[in-house]
């Protein structure tokens, strides 16, 4: 029981990168645009972030920093993607490796260092301790004693859905994505929706990075991380670009990994323990979608 | 004939003007490096292409992507979203270096020729998984393969760490294989080897079967129209099956020539990327076999003739990511078309203001 | 064997190919780049880091090196052992250097390093300091615990080391045994040694390149000891960095630079305790904080291991 | 004046000139109908109007001020408003939902989705339309989006309304309320453009007619005093027969005959009901009914698109259930689906690889493997040649880029190529021009002069009784009567379409989908 709670603990800690991601990256997937950029624009705000707290010793300017960082980089993905009309894969995957890149060569030339910037100047977020919610039994034990982003996370599942189902913007950001004609025709800014949308996914990306560089730990290490855009992307397909379902998605994959992570004591290789988070998400899909293929009667897949 | 001429210039100048761009925003940082852009520049030449040994590296380091590039294509173009290149490339590695270590005694065309079919065998079976969770049950195979790439990763690195380990290795590498299972290089002087040959060979076999055979037309039309697609006949489901399992089979050998031709063994984890890489020069090579070959090449000269502007100029490997980085951002735009369609839009607006 | 043919008064030029992950791991490459700085500043050498993409790149690195005329090519990564074999006798004139790995060839020289032994005394230490509760936040159960980068044999050479230093002080000695998947992620790092300090462990060793960062920050915040690896990382957290173990790569590239400015070159050197190759940091922010007995034991196994009473398995020679 | 002015406008695709020198003016408060061919350019200059395209070269007057619109946003703030022959609507959106797209009802940040709800109700009520504005746009017919188009036009209470082929899939019901709601509108002094291929309704509402040919001005005349021969003259360029002759014909042994047919939609729903029928060699078999009666159910259980529950399908005697598209083309079933650009078409494809799909594989076209090219070509141009698609110089160029009723005419080449036993059409004739209809008709004409069978499905009341030899009526997802042609009326049929049997049976009042 204990154990179990431990388990949920951790997977909030280690679920609120990619649910930060992918709940943002739902509106640039809602308005048909496929961000792959999300990788970049954490790694940037985790860097920024880094960055900006270690030279003002504030937060709050860091928090901004990362923030301001990450929608630059929306701006250049929209610009190059959607005005400019490229290829969007083509475009994340670039904006991804110059990212990767700057943030390493900046880290050399400005500050001398490679691969690891940790400094005892950097100030990072501590865990809160929320009293009233201390003191429920079960939820305060997963629930309490967490970083701020882990929270903003999951108030960002709520203001998204009221935002794309209840606002205007998430309307046409919705009707954009679906049918840009219909957009179109009733005169609504197309681009300037696909903007937004990206832009929206920037900034939950830049604070997705300042959880994992300075409320988690305090560093920046080159490529840190490692790939949570890429499984925040696969939650938001799983859960076929609903926030909820998608947060659900990036929950059972966290849970997943700190499962993982305390399976790994088990006698068997341990490889096998560390699929466990991906297999999973594939065996968890397949059994949605065999329930979901019983009853059609209809012959061939629907067009995209 | 003229109006063909006329596309061909079009189409080199439409990705020069990319690369000068991605070039010019790269020499800043350069600059701010502290470094001579002309030099870097002219290294980056001079090492991919200024001589035959150059010309010949460079060819080497395209050979992977030519063919992973291809197996992205191959997918995308019926519209399936198949990411996971990287790890039917494992895959396929190890199946070949697996057979050849263990087959003993072979004259070396059938040893080669027996580890080309294991590894495009291994890498088409794992193909298979996405092909057919997707054909029956319509998961998403994007996030399939996204994820089985990182089982595949996991799992080669546990063979080669363990059962399979080289004796006294202390790195995770198997045996080398024998010596008639290697790829024979092409001339001294330069790792070029039959790998190259091998993907020559699929760059043909891949093009036929595009633009000459039954399937490219049908993979083509499933990838504009799925529901048309099946209503004439096509078999969807079946056909995404088979369009994987050629996809598998191709980023299977993409593996199979690492492992015979480069490494002459496994060695785990040894892709810098060739599936991610592959998936940007397919998109670049908009699935065109040509484009993916001409995409390669650019990679190819980007990968050795950045390794030579880090040994002769100096500057780090973590810029030349930027630049590469640039270039690909560049050459996602169309810009002939849009840069028209840009001093168009600009020139309305002005007028509108005018007239206002 | 053969000697440096560059004739005093020209500057002595080496090259050192870093292993991948590439300078800034605070550790391994780091740490080699050290030795080659202060060839550089203290022999005047000529020196050059180069950061290959892959592995692949091996062969022509080596290579154009060895063209440019360097008098000593190193390279810190084991995978180029193959085309290294093929490529030496071609350049004669240069001398070449790898790492944990044995090339033979005439104008190779192997330089292998027992982290093993030291990572034996990481883990007896570990052992005899988890018992002691009067120390931070230790409690007095007899676990301790092990981060790795990767499931490999190159990390799992650590691992051996240290759970059989850890045993061989209390064979009841609990080893909790983790990894990352990845040399980059801290996040991750920290994540398994919450996991594992929550498993009662109060000790874990970390051989995860920057994910050890994350390591060592865990521990931290739970105000328990990690221990660091490859270099002296005990000032990254004073005072919960119980030791490090040190791999010497510095003086190792700083050795053969010597050679290569007119000494000769041996075909394997080996550092192991013995040669002060291997070893742990000083402990400058811990030593006061545990009992002496502990190191005085630690010293004393140390002794035996270097006169072979104490014999450590190297699993990657298995 | 005139409200709406063009002078001289052009508009060129690339080297294609769509619209060659237009000159056209639409008074204030009247009914304009633009007459002219499929491809005849009416869309592409109504597109310019409304701001979705922009014009290669000429001038726009709105109400005497020259309009440069870059967007339909300008053009609606203008007071235009334009509802399109291809639907732009938010398949999973509720039709209030896109009525009101750009213009939600909110409160706060917050939109009020009952409010909107009602009001959109309240406009369908008011004009007397068959919808509910609470059903998804993707859950409803074709027809029934159709009129959600018009709906969210009339919601905004635009000044200038043009109609791009409205009529196309109403029920002949629907559209004289359409009409009468056009007149109605032109007395509140509103400005209509109706674009249609329908004589009789152009006769019906229009003041003044304007009709083009091949992207040029012919002329522009008053509607009293010109007869419908007089406009399809103008519009062609020659007479057009609208009346075909039927040559008598024995019919022959029954070629499909279908017993007792159930079928479920995915979500469980009952859409086909004891569906029973047959046809026969050398007869043409009508299936009449309101549009959204289980009629696209039905061929797509014919087309094998969708999984029968129980009963069975025999062609020649042989159970064909459960085959699949392609064993039933080999079976020599040739099909002609009712939507177009889905089903019957790869928009983004070529004419030429477009008119040998779902045969691409015959050895015709295809050996060991690899596609005939030469054959393909021989077979293209032969087919455009036959079936008089416009364009058919070029086989290379887009279906996409067709008129709606030379893509049309894509189809059913390709389908009558092969010269199938049983062709089985829906809705073969929507949005084609008369010149076209003719043509088609006569194609399926021959085909029962060759003694084949054919199925026509259409909600095209004088479609079904030009073509067929016997009708069945479709009502809510069941046959609810069967006529022979020359027995029974217009009217009749029209009667069991609205589900009145008068006999036994009683009007179905179970509501379904
Ligand atoms: N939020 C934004 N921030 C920065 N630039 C923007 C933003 N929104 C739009 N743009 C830029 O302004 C251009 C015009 O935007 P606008 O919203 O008017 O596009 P639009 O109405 O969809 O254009 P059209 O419908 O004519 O294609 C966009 O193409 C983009 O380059
Ligand atoms: N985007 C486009 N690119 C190239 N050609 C086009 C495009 N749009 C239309 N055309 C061509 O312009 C001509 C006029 O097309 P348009 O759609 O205006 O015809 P229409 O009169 O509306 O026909 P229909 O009655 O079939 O709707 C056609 O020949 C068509 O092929
Ligand atoms: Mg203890
Ligand atoms: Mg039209």
């Amino acid at each position: 029981m204990d154990e179990l709670l431990l388990i949920l603990h951790s997977t909030f800690r280690m679920s609120t990168p990619i649910a930060l991601a992918a709940i943002g990256g739902i509106f640039a997937h809602r308005a048909g645009v496929l961000n792959v950029a999300l990788e970049g624009m954490m790694l940037i705000g985790a860097f920024v972030g880094v960055m900006a707290s270690f030279l003002t010793g504030s937060v709050i300017i860091a928090i901004i920093a990362a923030i301001l960082s990450a929608i630059i980089l929306g701006y250049i993905f929209s610009f190059f993607g959607i005005t400019m009309k490229g290829n969007v894969i083509i475009t994340g995957l670039a904006i991804n490796t110059i990212v990767l890149g700057l943030t390493a060569y900046i880290l050399q030339i400005f500050f001398g260092q490679r691969g690891v910037f940790s400094n005892p100047k950097i100030v990072g977020l501590k865990p809160l301790d929320i009293p009233i919610l201390r003191d429920i039994p079960i939820i305060g034990d997963i629930l309490n004693h967490h970083t701020p982003m882990v929270y903003i996370s999951l108030i960002s599942l709520f203001v998204a859905h009221f935002t794309l189902y209840h606002t205007k913007l998430g309307l046409y950001i919705r009707t954009v994505g679906e049918k840009e004609e219909a957009a179109h025709s009733v005169g609504l800014p197309v681009n300037r929706l696909k903007y937004t949308a990206v832009l929206i996914g920037a900034v939950l990306c830049g604070l997705g990075g300042i959880n994992i560089a300075l409320e988690n730990v305090t560093m920046f290490v080159e490529n840190m991380t490692t790939g949570r855009g890429f499984i925040a992307l696969a939650a938001i397909f799983s859960g076929q670009g609903t926030p909820i379902g998608t947060f659900v998605f990036s929950f059972l994959f966290g849970f997943a990994d700190a499962l993982q992570i305390r399976l790994q004591d088990i006698d068997i290789p341990g490889a096998y323990i560390q699929m466990i988070p991906f297999l999973f998400i594939v065996v968890v899909l397949t059994i949605v979608g065999i329930f979901t293929v019983r009853g059609k009667t209809s012959r061939g897949f629907k067009n995209e | 004939m003229k109006r063909r001429k006329n596309n061909w210039l079009k189409s080199i100048f439409s990705s020069l003007i990319p690369v000068l761009l991605a070039f010019a925003v790269g020499s800043i940082l350069i600059m701010i490096g502290g470094y001579s852009p002309i030099e870097a520049y002219s290294s980056l030449f001079i090492g991919a292409l200024s001589n035959q040994n150059a010309i010949m590296n460079t060819l080497f380091a395209s050979t992977p992507l030519i063919l992973t590039g291809l197996a992205t294509a191959i997918a995308f173009k019926a519209n399936i979203y198949n990411m996971g290149v990287e790890g039917q490339l494992y895959l396929g590695a190890f199946a070949a270096a697996y057979l050849g270590f263990t087959l003993q005694g072979m004259p070396p065309f059938l040893h080669v020729a027996i580890c080309l079919v294991g590894g495009a065998f291994v890498g088409m079976m794992f193909a298979l998984v996405p092909a057919i969770l997707k054909a029956f049950w319509n998961v998403n195979e994007m996030v399939v393969t996204l994820m089985l790439n990182y089982a595949a990763i996991l799992f080669t690195t546990y063979l080669a760490s363990f059962p399979f380990k080289a004796p006294g290795a202390s790195n995770a590498t198997t045996v080398d294989i024998m010596p008639s299972a290697e790829l024979p290089r092409l001339f001294t002087g330069s790792q070029l080897n039959g790998g190259f040959i091998v993907a020559i060979g699929v760059f043909v076999l891949v093009w036929i079967l595009m633009k000459k055979m039954k399937l490219g037309y049908e993979m083509n039309s499933i990838g504009r129209n799925n529901e048309f697609s099946e209503y004439v006949g096509m078999g969807v489901a079946k056909k995404i099956i088979l369009i994987m399992s050629i996809s598998g089979i191709v980023a299977g050998l993409a593996g199979v020539g690492e492992v015979l031709g480069t490494h002459r063994r496994f060695v785990a984890e040894f892709s810098p990327d060739y599936g991610w890489t592959g998936l940007t020069i397919a998109l670049l090579g908009k699935h065109n076999p040509v484009g993916v070959l001409a995409g390669a090449l650019l990679f190819g000269i980007l990968k050795n003739g950045g390794s030579s502007m880090e040994l002769m100029v100096g500057v780090p490997r973590s810029l030349i990511d930027v630049i590469q980085g640039l270039i690909i951002l560049f050459l996602a735009v169309d810009f002939l078309n849009n840069q028209i369609g840009l001093t168009t839009k600009l020139k309305e607006r002005f007028n509108r203001r005018k007239v206002a | 064997s053969g000697g440096s043919d560059s004739s005093s008064g020209e500057k002595v030029k080496i090259a050192m190919i870093t292993s991948e992950g590439g300078l800034g791991d605070r550790s391994y490459n780091d740490s080699g780049n050290e030795g080659l700085k202060k060839a550089s500043d203290e022999l005047g050498a000529e020196v050059k880091v180069v950061e290959p993409q892959d592995v692949s790149e091996g062969e022509k690195y080596l290579t154009q090196l060895a063209q440019s005329g360097f008098d000593l090519v190193i390279t810190l990564d084991l995978g180029h052992e193959k085309v290294l074999k093929e490529i030496a006798p071609q350049y004669p004139d240069t001398q070449f250097a790898i790492f944990n790995t044995v090339v033979e060839g005439d104008n190779i020289t192997s330089v292998l390093f027992h982290e093993h032994e030291g990572s034996f005394l990481a883990g007896a230490l570990a052992a005899l300091v988890t018992q002691d509760e009067s120390v931070n936040n230790l409690n007095g159960e007899k676990v301790i615990s092990f981060v790795g980068g990767v499931d490999s044999p190159g990390i799992n050479k650590f691992l051996v080391g240290y759970e059989e230093g850890a045993k061989h002080i209390d064979p009841e000695t609990k080893v909790i045994v983790g990894y990352s998947n990845s040399f980059s992620d801290p996040s991750k790092g920290k994540e398994i040694t919450l996991s594992q300090i929550e498993q009662k462990a109060d000790v874990i060793y970390q051989v995860a390149g920057a994910t050890g960062e994350g390591v060592i920050d865990g521990a931290k915040t739970k105000d328990v000891f990690a221990i660091g690896v490859d270099s002296d990382q005990d000032y990254i957290a004073e005072g919960n960095v119980l030791t490090s173990v040190m791999k010497r790569v510095d003086v190792a590239v700083f050795e053969l630079s010597k050679a290569a400015q007119g000494g000769s070159y041996e075909s394997i050197i080996e550092l192991g305790l013995k040669e002060n190759g291997v070893q742990l940091s000083e402990m400058k922010f811990t030593k006061d904080m545990i009992n002496p007995d502990h190191i005085a034991k630690v010293e004393e196994i140390k002794e035996q291991i270097i006169n072979g009473e104490i014999e450590v398995t190297d699993v990657t020679k298995q | 004046m005139s409200t709406i002015k063009v002078v001289n406008l052009t508009k060129k695709f690339g080297d294609f000139v769509a619209i060659d020198g237009m000159n056209l003016e639409v008074n204030k408060g009247e009914i304009h109908a633009i007459c002219g061919e499929n491809g005849a350019g009416k869309s592409t200059l109504m597109n310019m109007l409304f701001g979705l395209l922009k014009p290669s070269s000429g001038q726009i007057f709105i109400n005497g001020i020259e309009m440069h619109f870059q967007s339909p946003k300008e053009a609606i703030a203008q007071g235009i408003g334009m509802v399109h022959q291809h639907f732009k609507l938010v398949p999973s959106f509720t039709v209030y939902e896109n009525v009101l797209l750009g213009e939600e009802i909110v409160k706060g940040f917050k939109i009020q989705r009952n409010t909107e709800y009602k009001e959109v109700q309240k406009t369908i009520d008011h004009y007397k339309f068959d919808l509910d504005a609470n059903a998804k746009v993707q859950d409803i017919s074709v027809g029934a989006q159709q009129r959600v188009e018009i709906i969210k036009m009339l919601h905004r209470n635009v000044d200038i309304l043009i109609l791009d082929e409205p009529s196309a899939v109403l029920t002949p019901q629907e559209t004289d309320e359409l009409l009468d709601n056009l007149i109605a509108l032109k007395k509140l002094g509103k400005t209509i453009i109706i674009i249609t291929h329908k004589l009789d309704e152009v006769k019906k509402c229009a003041d003044r007619i304007t009709v083009i040919r091949r992207g040029k001005y012919i002329g522009t005349v008053n509607n009293e005093g010109v007869t419908q021969q007089e406009i399809a003259r103008m519009m062609v360029g020659r007479d057009v027969n609208l009346d075909l002759q039927k040559v008598e014909i024995e019919r022959g042994k029954p070629i499909l005959t279908i017993e007792n047919v159930n079928a479920y939609n995915d979500i469980g729903a009952q859409i086909l009901h004891d569906i029973s029928m047959n046809v026969h060699e050398g007869e043409i078999v009508g299936i009449a009914g309101v549009e959204g009666n289980g009629q696209s159910y039905l061929m797509n259980a014919l087309s094998g698109m969708l999984k029968i529950h129980s009963g069975e399908i025999l062609y020649q005697n042989e159970s064909i259930k459960g085959l699949n598209p392609r064993q039933l083309r080999d079976k020599g079933i040739g099909l002609v689906p009712e939507d177009r650009y889905l089903h019957g078409l790869n928009k983004t494809m070529s004419i030429k690889e477009n008119i040998i799909a779902g045969y691409h594989w015959r050895p015709l076209f295809s050996k060991l493997g690899f596609l005939l090219n030469k054959e393909q070509d021989k077979h293209a141009s032969k087919l455009a040649k036959q079936f008089d698609i416009r364009n058919s110089e070029n086989m290379d160029i887009e279906v996409g880029s067709l008129s709606g009723g030379n893509a049309q005419k894509v189809v059913i080449a390709r389908e009558m190529s092969m010269d199938p036993l049983l062709l089985i059409l829906s809705q073969p004739t929507r949005g084609v021009d008369i010149g076209s209809i003719e043509f088609i008709h006569q194609q399926v004409l021959n085909s029962r002069k060759k003694k084949k069978a054919v199925i026509v499905i259409s909600s095209e009341l004088s479609e079904i009784m030009t073509l067929s030899d016997r009708i069945y009526v479709m009502y809510k997802g069941r046959i609810i009567g069967e006529r022979v042609t020359k027995e029974t009326t217009k009217e009749e049929i029209g009667v069991l379409m609205a589900g009145i049997t008068g006999e036994e049976e009683k009007p179905h009042e179970e509501k379904e989908e």
